[in-house]
Parts: C-alpha cells; sequence; structure tokens
C-alpha cells in the first residue's frame, strides 16, 4: 500500500481572483505525473489536503467535478499560514495534493430524487463540483428536480459567478441566487440571508426531496429549523463539517465528534447522524 | 510453545551476541526514574527497573519523528516534490517492556493499521520490532492493569515473555519472532514445559493478588454517548486541570499527533510530533472557531475518547491499560480511576 | 536577557541591545560594525543552533 | 499547619453561609499519597474536603483568573505575591477576592522523598514538624525541614503579604545571607559547563508545559510557542527549540516572578526549571533592588521606564 502521507506532485496551472475582495483564489492544478490524476480519482463532495512543501498542508474541498478531466481545482480562503502561502504562489510553481479524502455526497442514494443544494459564502466548492457533477449529460437524467439556494454577502462575493449565471438561464435546474445586501440597482436575483431564502423557495419536503447544505455553522444552525419547517425529517438533511485536520485519514485524532472522526467517516454527515454525537464542530 | 532458562550470568553476553542482528531498546535509569532508550554501544537494559517515567510508544512511535523532506532549490529535478524519509526497517528489538505496555500497543494498532489506510512510518517500525517483556513481579500501587483487561503477566503483544527468578530469567517463547530473538542471543537451554507454566501460572496468581487497584467498567458500554456527554460533572472534574500534555504524554495508548513543517535555507521537511487534546490548539480553527474551547470540554474528551468512544468504536475494552502513569504524573491528581468510578455509575435523573 | 543567555552559557558578545534613533545612520553603522568583530572574533556558535538532519 | 485547617474550613464555611463569595479556592487531598489537588467549593457543606499541608505545592493564584463573582482563595506567601501581581496586571480585581492567608513553614520537595525508597511510597504523613513515609519495603521518620522544596528553602516571605484574614499565627520569616546560592553556584561554571548544566537539565523535557500552565504568570491568551504567524519556535523536541522555549518563558517571567515554585512542582520530569528564572530574579534584585509581588503600587522593572534603569543599553 502507498503511503499516505505522501503528497502528489502537482503544478499550479491557473490562478483566478474568485472573490472581490481578492480573500478567495481558485487555483487549477495539473499532475506532474499522469499517472496520479488515476489514482485521485475522486467524488463530488470530496477533500483534498493541499501541500506545500516547507510550509504545512490545509484540508480544503475538491471544487472541481470528477467530470473535469485534466485538472483539478481548490478554491481557497485566505485566513492562516499555509493559505496566505498559497495566496502568494505563482502559475508554475510546484506543490502537493494528498487525496481524496473523506466520503462524499451519497451519490447512490440520492439517484431518483429530488435535491435541494444549500450554499453559503465560501463554502460552495464542493457543491458546485457536486452541481457540475449532477448537470453532466451522463448523469442529469439520475436526478429529479435540483434546486440551488446560494447566498453570499454581496454579488461580488458570490463564488463561480459565471457559472450560477449560466445555470440560471437552464431550465433543468432552479436556482435561488441571494445576497445579504447590495446597492446594485440592476440585481436581479434575491436579497436576504439563505435560511429566509430557503423557506421562501425550496420544494416542500416529500419521501423522495433530500437537502444537502454546506456553510458556515451559523447559517447551517438557522437553516435547519427552515428545513425542518418544510418537512425535510433528519436523515434527509444532509451536511458537510469542517473540523481542524491534520492527517486527513483518521489517525492524528483531532477532528473527532464523538467517535466519529470527521476527515475519515465524514465530512459528509446527515442530521440524524450528528444529532447522536457531540456538537463538537 | 517453547521455554528457555536464562542463567543471569549468561544475560548480558547473550544480550551482546544479539546486536548483530538487532537494535536494542530497554529502560535505562537516569535521574528521574528510568526511561526506554536505544541502548547504544555496550549499554544493558535495567531489567530490574520500576516502571518506566514514558511508557514504550516511543520505540514506534518517536516523539518527533521527520517523515517527509525535499529540497526547494529550484535548480534541482525534484524541487517541491516530498519523499518519505528512507525507513529504518532494520530488526530491533524491545527489552524488558511491560506485559500492560505491550497490550498498549496493540490497542494503538488500531489505529494506525486499518482496512483504509496503513501509517507505514508506525507499522514499519512495528513489523521490523520483537518485543521482549518482563513479568511484573509485584506490581505497584498504581498498577490497575487487571481491571483494564491485561495484567503484570498479560502475552498480549509480546513475543517473549520472561520470569525474574533472581538468579534466572525463565523465558516464555510466543512467536517465531520471540524464537528468532532467543536464538540470536545463544539463549538455548530448554526447560520442561509443563514445570515452566505451572511457575508462570503462580507467578501471575501472587502477582495479581497484589494488584489492590481497580477500576469498573462494566455499564460505560449501555450509556449512550451523548448521556456521559452531557453528564454534569466534568466542571468539576477538570477545574483543577492546567490543561498540560501530561497525562497524554506518558500514556502508552495516547497516539494523537501534529504534522509540522520546517524549513531551513534550501530544504524542507515535515515532522510529526505527539500531540495533546489537553491543548486548545489541538481543535482552533483557522478562523478562531474552537470546538472545543474550554477546559471542561478537552478535559471530558480526554476521557470520553479513552472511556467510551474507543470502547464504542472498536469493541476491544478501554482504551487504558492500567500502567497508573497518568495518576502519577499528573501534576493536580486527576485520577482516571476515580473518573472512570463517576463515568461508569452515572445515572441520568429524568 | 543578555544576562541569562550568559547565565545558560552564550558569550555575552553575541548578543546585543542598542538603542538606535532612525536618524542615527552613523551610530547604527559603528554598532553594527562593532558586534561584526565581536562576533567574528568569537568564532562560529554551536549553541542554541538547530540540528537539521 | 495542621491547626490552621480547622481555622481554614471555619473562615470558608462563613464565607459561604453568609454568602460573602459564591466559591472558595483551596486544596483538597489527593487519590495517592503525598498528593494535593485543587478544589473549588460552592458549599458550605464542602468545607470539610478543604486541607493545607505541606504537599500544597502549586500556587492557587493561577485558579482565580475569570472566575464569575467573588471568590475567596487560600494563599500562601508565594500565593499571595502571585495575587498581587495579578492585580499590576490587571488580571483580577482585588473586591473580587477575598483571600484566605496562610502563613507558610514551607512545602515538601515530593522527589526528593521519592528517591529514598526503591518503590511506590503507599503512605505519607504529616505531623508537625515529622514526616512518616511508608513504602511495602520500609517506614521513614523524616525531619521536613530537612525535605522542604530548594525554593521554600530560600524563601524570605513565608507571610502572605495581602489578605483578608489570616488563618494562622504569622511565621518567622528568613533572613538569608546569600539569597541566591543556587544561581552563583551556576556562574561560578565556566560558558561551556554552564551551557551543559543547562543541556543536562532540559535534556528529559516532553513540552507538556505543565510548568508554564502551572505559572500563574503564564496568562497569555496565546504563549509565543503556540503562536503560528510567525513561528517562534519548532514544535518538535529539537534541543534548540526546547532550550528555547524555557529561556523566553523564563524571559517572559523576568521581574514577575515570585519563585514559588509551581513550575517545579509540576513538572513531571522534575526539571528544575528555576534554574532559569532565578538567574532572572536575582538580576532583578541585584540591579533595581525588585522582589515581584510585594508592592499594590508598583509596577514589575522590566515594564516601566526609569531615568537611573542600570542597563547602559539606552545611550
Amino acid at each position: 500500500m502507498e503511503n499516505p502521507y505522501l503528497p502528489y506532485p502537482v503544478r499550479i496551472d491557473d490562478i483566478e481572483i474568485a472573490t472581490e475582495d481578492k480573500s478567495l483564489k481558485t487555483f487549477k492544478f495539473v499532475f506532474l505525473d499522469p499517472e496520479d490524476e488515476k489514482k485521485f480519482s475522486y467524488r463530488a463532495g470530496q477533500f483534498a489536503e493541499l501541500s506545500i512543501p516547507g510550509v504545512g498542508e490545509i484540508p480544503i474541498g475538491i471544487a472541481s467535478s470528477p467530470v473535469e478531466k485534466g485538472f483539478v481545482k481548490f478554491t481557497v480562503f485566505r485566513t492562516g499560514v499555509v493559505t496566505s502561502h498559497l495566496h502568494n504562489m505563482k502559475v508554475g510553481d510546484i506543490m502537493g495534493i494528498r487525496g481524496p479524502l473523506g466520503n462524499w455526497y451519497p451519490w447512490d442514494k440520492l439517484e431518483n430524487k429530488n435535491v435541494v443544494i444549500i450554499g453559503g459564502g465560501f463554502a460552495f466548492t464542493t457543491l458546485r463540483s457536486s452541481i457540475i457533477y449532477m448537470l453532466d449529460p451522463a448523469n442529469r437524467k439520475k436526478f429529479k428536480n435540483i434546486d440551488v439556494v446560494y447566498g453570499a454577502r454581496s454579488p461580488g462575493m458570490l463564488l463561480y459567478r459565471e457559472e450560477l449565471y449560466e445555470w440560471e438561464k437552464r431550465d433543468d435546474i432552479r436556482m435561488h441566487i441571494t445576497v445579504d445586501g447590495t446597492n446594485d440597482p440592476t440585481w436581479k436575483y434575491h436579497k436576504g440571508f439563505v435560511p429566509q431564502i430557503v423557506e421562501q423557495n425550496a420544494p416542500k419536503a416529500d419521501a423522495d426531496t433530500y437537502a444537502i447544505i454546506c456553510g458556515p455553522p451559523i447559517m447551517i444552525k438557522f437553516t435547519q429549523p427552515a428545513l425542518t419547517a418544510l418537512g425535510y425529517k433528519e436523515h434527509q438533511i444532509i451536511m458537510s463539517l469542517e473540523n481542524r485536520m491534520k492527517c486527513g485519514i483518521g489517525m492524528c485524532g483531532r477532528c473527532n465528534i464523538g467517535k466519529e472522526l470527521v476527515c475519515k467517516d465524514g465530512p459528509v454527515f446527515t442530521l440524524a447522524q450528528l444529532n447522536k454525537t457531540p456538537k463538537e464542530y | 510453545m517453547k521455554f528457555i532458562t536464562i542463567d543471569k550470568k549468561n544475560w548480558a553476553k547473550g544480550i551482546e551476541k544479539s546486536r548483530e542482528t538487532y537494535r536494542l531498546f530497554g529502560p535505562v535509569k537516569d535521574k528521574n526514574g528510568s526511561f526506554i532508550r536505544d541502548l547504544e554501544n555496550d549499554m544493558l537494559p535495567d531489567m530490574s527497573c520500576n516502571d518506566s517515567v514514558l511508557s514504550a510508544k516511543s520505540v514506534l512511535f518517536p516523539q518527533t519523528e521527520k517523515i517527509l523532506f525535499t529540497t526547494l532549490d529550484e535548480s534541482q529535478k525534484d524541487h517541491h516534490i516530498m519523499k518519505r524519509v528512507p525507513g529504518d526497517s532494520a530488526k530491533r528489538a524491545v527489552l524488558g517492556i511491560r506485559p500492560y505496555d505491550a497490550k498498549a500497543i496493540q490497542l494503538v494498532k488500531l489505529n494506525f493499521d486499518t482496512d483504509d489506510y496503513r501509517d507505514p512510518y508506525w507499522c514499519d517500525a512495528y513489523e521490523a520490532t520483537t518485543f521482549v517483556g518482563v513479568g511484573i513481579n509485584k506490581p505497584g500501587p498504581f498498577d490497575f492493569s487487571t481491571a483494564a483487561g491485561t495484567g503484570p503477566f498479560s502475552e498480549t503483544g509480546l513475543d517473549v515473555l520472561m520470569a525474574d527468578l533472581d538468579n534466572a530469567y525463565l523465558a516464555k517463547v510466543l512467536t517465531d519472532k520471540g524464537g528468532a530473538f532467543m536464538t540470536s542471543c545463544g539463549f538455548d537451554t530448554a526447560a520442561d514445559e509443563k514445570e515452566s507454566q505451572a511457575l508462570f501460572d503462580i507467578l501471575r496468581k501472587e502477582a495479581e493478588k497484589n494488584i489492590s487497584s481497580r477500576i469498573d467498567t462494566d455499564k460505560l458500554k449501555d450509556k449512550t454517548v451523548l448521556e456521559l456527554h452531557e453528564a454534569p460533572f466534568w466542571d468539576d472534574i477538570a477545574f483543577s486541570c492546567i490543561n498540560c500534555g501530561t497525562c497524554t504524554f506518558v500514556c502508552p495508548t495516547c497516539w494523537c499527533f501534529d504534522i509540522q513543517d520546517e524549513a531551513k535555507q534550501k530544504s524542507a521537511s515535515r515532522f510529526r510530533n505527539w500531540d495533546t487534546c489537553m491543548s486548545p490548539l489541538f481543535t482552533k480553527h483557522a478562523t478562531g472557531h474552537n470546538p472545543r474551547d474550554s477546559k471542561t470540554q478537552r478535559v471530558r474528551q480526554r476521557f470520553m475518547h479513552k472511556l467510551k468512544y474507543f470502547l464504542d468504536k472498536y469493541d476491544q475494552g478501554i482504551m487504558c491499560v492500567g500502567c497508573g502513569r497518568c495518576v502519577k504524573s499528573c501534576p493536580v491528581n486527576i485520577d482516571i480511576r476515580e473518573v472512570c468510578k463517576i463515568m461508569n455509575s452515572y445515572e441520568k435523573k429524568e | 536577557m543578555g544576562n541569562l543567555l550568559e547565565h545558560m552559557g552564550i558569550e555575552r558578545d553575541r548578543i546585543h541591545f542598542s538603542w538606535i534613533s532612525s536618524a542615527e545612520a552613523t551610530k547604527f553603522v559603528d554598532v553594527v560594525k562593532e558586534i561584526s568583530n565581536k562576533v567574528r572574533a568569537l568564532g562560529p556558535n554551536t549553541k542554541l543552533v538547530k540540528d537539521y538532519n | 499547619m495542621d491547626t490552621c485547617i480547622q481555622k481554614i474550613r471555619e473562615i470558608a464555611f462563613q464565607l459561604l453561609d453568609k454568602k460573602e463569595v459564591e466559591r472558595v479556592i483551596g486544596f483538597s487531598n489527593g487519590t495517592i499519597p503525598m498528593a494535593t489537588s485543587p478544589i473549588t467549593i460552592a458549599s458550605k457543606q464542602d468545607t470539610e474536603k478543604l486541607v493545607f499541608n505541606s504537599t500544597c505545592g502549586l500556587n492557587l493564584a493561577n485558579y482565580i483568573r475569570q472566575q464569575k463573582g467573588k471568590i475567596a482563595v487560600i494563599a500562601k506567601g508565594c500565593d499571595s505575591r502571585n495575587i498581587v501581581t495579578h492585580i499590576i496586571e490587571n488580571q483580577v480585581k482585588r473586591d473580587q477576592i477575598y483571600i484566605i492567608g496562610v502563613p507558610c513553614k514551607g512545602m515538601i520537595n515530593k522527589s526528593k522523598i521519592k528517591a529514598l525508597f526503591e518503590d511506590e511510597i503507599l503512605k505519607f504523613t504529616e505531623d508537625g514538624e515529622t514526616l512518616t513515609v511508608e513504602s511495602s519495603l520500609k517506614k521513614e521518620k523524616l525531619n521536613k525541614k530537612d525535605y522542604l522544596r530548594d525554593n521554600c528553602r530560600l524563601c524570605q516571605h513565608r507571610n502572605p503579604v495581602i489578605y483578608d484574614v489570616l488563618a494562622g499565627e504569622p511565621v518567622e520569616e528568613q533572613v538569608l545571607d546569600t539569597p541566591y546560592p543556587d544561581v552563583e553556584k551556576i556562574a561560578a561554571l565556566d560558558a561551556d559547563a554552564r551551557w551543559l548544566h543547562f543541556q543536562e537539565l532540559t535534556k528529559n523535557c516532553i513540552r507538556c508545559y505543565a510548568c508554564r500552565n502551572a505559572c500563574p504568570l503564564c496568562y497569555c491568551p496565546t504563549c509565543f510557542v503556540d503562536e503560528s504567524g510567525p513561528q517562534w519556535v519548532g514544535k518538535g523536541q529539537d534541543k534548540t527549540d526546547v532550550n528555547t522555549f524555557h529561556f523566553l518563558r523564563a524571559f517572559h517571567c523576568a521581574g514577575r516572578c515570585t519563585d514559588c515554585g509551581a513550575c517545579a512542582e509540576a513538572c513531571p520530569m522534575d526539571i528544575n526549571v528555576r534554574d532559569f528564572t532565578r538567574k532572572l530574579n536575582k538580576d532583578a534584585f541585584d540591579m533595581f533592588g525588585w522582589e515581584a509581588g510585594l508592592d499594590q503600587t508598583k509596577r514589575p522593572p522590566l515594564d516601566a521606564y526609569s531615568p537611573d534603569d542600570p542597563n547602559d543599553f539606552i545611550k
């Protein structure tokens, strides 16, 4: 078996500023060895450790989709030592990626179901991965209705804006884009916080509808009651958590919630599972 | 099953001989107690020592271990591509390891050697190591190993178990690895199997009789995680805690670690260091949010992990072998035996 | 600080404190020269240097 | 000190009974011989749990920060000096703390006693100046005076310097001609020998940070060793990193340390961390005539500028 601590070498192929305040950048990586890309076979919802030699590693959700070949993409918020260093790196620089890690959204279970995707702020990365995956011509027929509620502080803080507006034009996905507030008179989408938009626009739950949530703790906290009000049961609410991680493979011990390790048993849990664990996230 | 008698007069010579094949580790006396150390040159293990201050876990899991390295010099072809530090797969033997420390290594193995991932550093070291234990004839007052699923003459995780018979050691060879080590020492005086086993049984019973300290864990399984987690006693248990890492570092079953990078000039290395759930940094997010921000939460994590999460996850008992080191070393005398008693006997009031 | 390091066995001349205003360029040069000379005289430091392997 | 515990319990009982304080912080009996554990008590029935003897070597000033409401704390001489330091450094307000002062005749050096025995100690009792210690192999009667901790042996402030009530008669203060013999002994060595002394001292350090966490002075929200941006000190067992932690921590205590000995008491590896701090205490005394925690109105010398500073680098 291979060394799970050894990252695959990658080259930065492209860097894109993702938000107007420049606190987020999207990095496109290409594997130095094409064989490594095959080994790095992932599902939407998984994460990986971005590894900068001499600086450190950070766990980041994979923003590209399994149906996109030839590269992997990550959108990174500048906050700590490693992310700050990464933000200063240039196209062509060599670093490492370790993964894919963790579980994924339960795609088998979601087949032939309505899926409601709810995201806020920076946490839209694995949700982008999921939407691209579901909209892929080979996959779209596997799912019934797709609704997306995505909100950010302001229009310029929305991730993947071009794609959002493209999806908006399609008829096989219902987009509910929202911002907390904006002075832009031409803004034609929603204004308001995500929980409120969910309550007003998300479909009511039936046995065939599942909600996937990824966002800051405060958004998750207030979105849960909105979903419950719409009739979602705790097994129909699927959430992606983040905790401080180091190894990403369930060994270093810090990311646990009860006996579950967020890095290995998660990051995706149903509310039913989370309700049985201590809320240490 | 094979028993070998080793005259103590031949002990040193045999151990020296084994160095041709093995790198040796064992207890060495220092100013404040014994430590399991790399036995360099002609150092001999101190087999008579009381318990070592730290457990034997460091033989497989050093407090600081370099795992990967690379060069940052862009004129080099493979710059920024990390490589594994060449492993030391040479055979090694730990002499005089206590049976509960050997059992602890089996518990730690559940973490490092899983169906999904194999930690190559720990596992390679494990496979290269022969564990030569010595039974504890007179367990100390803090030893509650029998109640923690092991004991002074437990064979779990050992390749050889020796009994100290004043002038001689009686060695019970438990595995092929153990047999190979004995051969490399030239120890080959076979002892009568039936008599030897009878002697081991007597020693074990005598030793176990000496153990007066115990814990009860029978009711932990039936309680829910949340019931214990939300119980009201944690603030009182945690009050005196100063949140140092002593209990976790002296513990033979604590395996948590941190990964840190260091760079000097053009070379970069990745290390892993022991980490401790007692430190706020252990779980602090880069955003500043900390799921276990308070001392009480961290103390609760330690005991819940050892006495409940581990038990539920692996169904192999608690994550404690009853060595008593944390009881002895804790600067404020937080006693896992007391905490276990409180947890085990806790009944949620409706 | 200097006293403590000296107490630990680090040569006193390896540590220096000075109060130099941003306007005192010549003083800065003089102080740096003085320290460099002192440290050069001591030779390479072997204490508090990380083993890096 | 046997009698003072009755007094302590009475005071604590009254304070809780009259609701003058919400909690009392003191020591309770440990679960093993020679161990006591800090405890907080909110009900007057629990005051029976309080004990005070010569194994109470930790510093309770470490437990009084960020407590809600008014609390009472039991304070030896050194603890009281750290309370003073806390007041100066705005960590507590004087009127939030009810100080039950205990004149102290010194705490025992547990390692030194343990070293007398080959096996574990089973029983420890104390009667005035006599300690009775028993293992499975032997029983020793010891004179407490011979087994005091080094900092207690050299203590010149056994009586609390600040208190609301005293739980015993003041004890006679020691007057020492040479208050820093340990520092002088190291200073007499040549540079390489001093270096070796400190290398040997920290050799077994496991960086558990018990010394730092037992110290009432070490209350920084993020300690410099835990800071990651920038990272001042490596986190591994490299001896330079280990030493850097120790001498920088000591330096952060310069002019603030009361030599309470909690750091050395807490160390699971028996490292006399005081070898670092004592040098700074001596310097603070020699240069500024300063001993920490004696006066609520004066800031520590490294915290204040004085035109007659004895150091010559400001020139």
